[in-house]
């Protein structure tokens, strides 16, 4: 790999590509975040700590950078409004996350700062007296019982399993690279035609580029929106 | 240290003690003479002494104590009234619930359930007599909860497993499985 | 009744009661309207900032609180143990300012923020007492999340609009606007 990024820990899409931002000492801006997508999308189809759950995360930002860079190397293509409306928001959100950020630095100097104030046990001297609530029935305490257990949240382990199903990144470049070599010539919607969700197309999308950058796959497309043509470059 | 900053720390340090406590400690603590520290226990009886002031200092023999002022009392006592009498919150009858039907139980483990902490609710049921503690019999710094028995008698039974669907509630599973998954991972590693 | 008793009367309430303790309810215990019970406050806060005193009022959203001054935390400490002493990770930071500053928010709102999500830090912040949650009032299923007294008292302010940047940070108009479509698009804060 052409990157070897030390980063800190980070967590989530836009810890990332702000700590991306801050190393090569640029501003939020659409340039820079062109600059750095390159980065991001290796990044994140190397990094071992992205856990499955967080992948549809990084997978959606990684899609809005996708969208910026194309128009830094190609000009003449025009967003929608819809993807305007996106791009703005990542440029937005991303600098009020960093607002956040540099907030919390300063919360925690005060929460390591010796400062700290304590209160007193409140009551404190009086006996205990049997105060009971007006009208408590059992069967009020049996409700309340009730809607414990049913808060207890088993969503948890629901989103797990959705999660797993879907590829990552690196086994969709092994299917990539085996389907372009099983036909030798494929379109990206033939590729994707078997996708489950958008997150999987997004997936094949990353796999695609990240094909065409080691050389191992060359692209074509007529005209905007036209039909992405695959080759495998050895079946040239 | 200048005189202003004494009568504060010792202020501070009484403020949350609660009981009484020796001058001999006050003056160690503040690490100052035992003179000095009667100084400023003086001017802290003359601040409190004021009428704009709410509180007063207590000693008895070697002890001081702070305390509320007398001719307040029956403000506070409505307060206290009016704290502890009051119909319980939603919070509050969880709590005295899963303590109920899952009783003697934890803090962490009532904890655990409800996934917020319960420190104040714990103590102002206490107060109130609708629950009580015990040692915990699994961990010698710690206490274990359970219904009082003059809640159990107002709710009209003398014993918990008589309260309804106590059998099936009492042994519902994902509670259980929600206490031995979370008192495994240390809540406190974040 | 004269501002000075009014004082004295508040201050004992806030003394015994050593919670959070509800304005509205102080105002009526001591028979006066909240315009003037937020005066005497005003007055309590002034004494208190005086470098002798070693007391400080907490404030957060409609309660207030009666503790110690921050300062003197080394004497404090030799009293009583401080549970407030362990530290949090940047993740917990993170989701503490965001609450801090913009509460009380969802978690939905938090996640749009943040990029990710915050479940299993929001537990672990509820569980050590540091956040509070409750019910949403634009969506019944969920909850809005605020920050806590024990949070005020481990930053050592007695007031959120002491930290950093607040009137900056509190006010973003684009956040509200972010969050608002947010919120609209995902039904499914808690």
């Amino acid at each position: 790999m052409a990157y070897h990024i030390k980063l800190e820990q980070f967590e989530g899409p836009l810890d990332l590509l702000l700590q991306l931002t801050e190393q090569e000492k640029l501003d939020i801006t659409r340039v820079s975040l062109a600059q750095i997508a390159d980065q991001y999308l290796d990044y994140i189809s190397h990094a071992q700590n992205i856990t499955l759950d967080h992948l549809a995360d990084f997978l959606s930002v990684a899609a809005r950078l996708i969208l910026i860079k194309s128009k830094a190397l190609l000009p003449l293509l025009e967003f929608t409004e819809e993807e305007e409306e996106e791009i703005r928001d990542l440029e937005h959100q991303l600098a009020e996350y960093k607002k956040f950020k540099d907030a919390a630095k300063k919360v925690g100097d005060l929460v390591d700062a010796p400062f700290v104030s304590f209160t007193r046990e409140g009551f404190s001297g009086l006996g205990v007296v049997f105060y009971p609530p007006e009208n408590m029935t059992a069967e009020d305490l049996k409700k309340a019982f009730e809607k414990v257990v049913g808060e207890i949240p088993v969503v948890e382990k629901l989103e797990q399993e959705t999660v797993r199903d879907i590829l990552t990144l690196e086994e969709k470049i092994v299917h990539l690279q085996d389907a372009l070599r099983q036909r030798a010539h494929a379109s990206f919607s033939e590729l994707i035609a078997n996708a489950k969700d958008k997150v999987e197309v997004v997936v094949s999308f990353l796999a695609m580029l990240e094909l065409v950058k080691q050389r191992i796959i060359h692209v074509e497309q007529e005209g905007l929106f036209s039909e992405i043509q695959l080759k495998h470059k050895e079946e040239k | 240290m200048e005189q202003e900053k004494l009568q504060s720390i010792i202020e501070s340090v009484l403020f949350v003690s609660g009981e009484g406590i020796k001058k001999s400690k006050l003056a160690k603590i503040a690490g100052v003479e035992n003179g000095v520290l009667e100084e400023v226990l003086g001017k802290l009886t003359e601040k409190y002494s004021l009428p704009r002031s709410g509180l007063t200092l207590l000693a008895k023999g070697e002890e001081v104590q702070l305390a509320s002022k007398a001719d307040n009392v029956v403000f506070v006592e409505q307060m206290v009234k009016n704290e502890l009498a009051e119909g319980l919150s939603p919070a509050a009858l969880e709590v005295v619930s899963i303590i109920a039907y899952r009783g003697p139980i934890s803090k962490t483990e009532i904890e655990a359930i409800r996934g917020v902490n319960c420190s104040y609710t714990l103590r102002n049921l206490l107060l109130r007599g609708l629950i009580e503690r015990s040692d915990n019999p699994r961990d010698s710094r710690g206490y274990v909860y359970s219904i009082s028995f003059e809640l159990l008698k107002k709710l009209g039974v003398d014993r918990v497993e008589k309260l309804p669907d106590y059998a099936t509630l009492s042994t519902e599973e994902r509670i259980t499985s929600i206490i031995s998954t979370d008192t495994e991972n240390n809540p406190e590693n974040n």
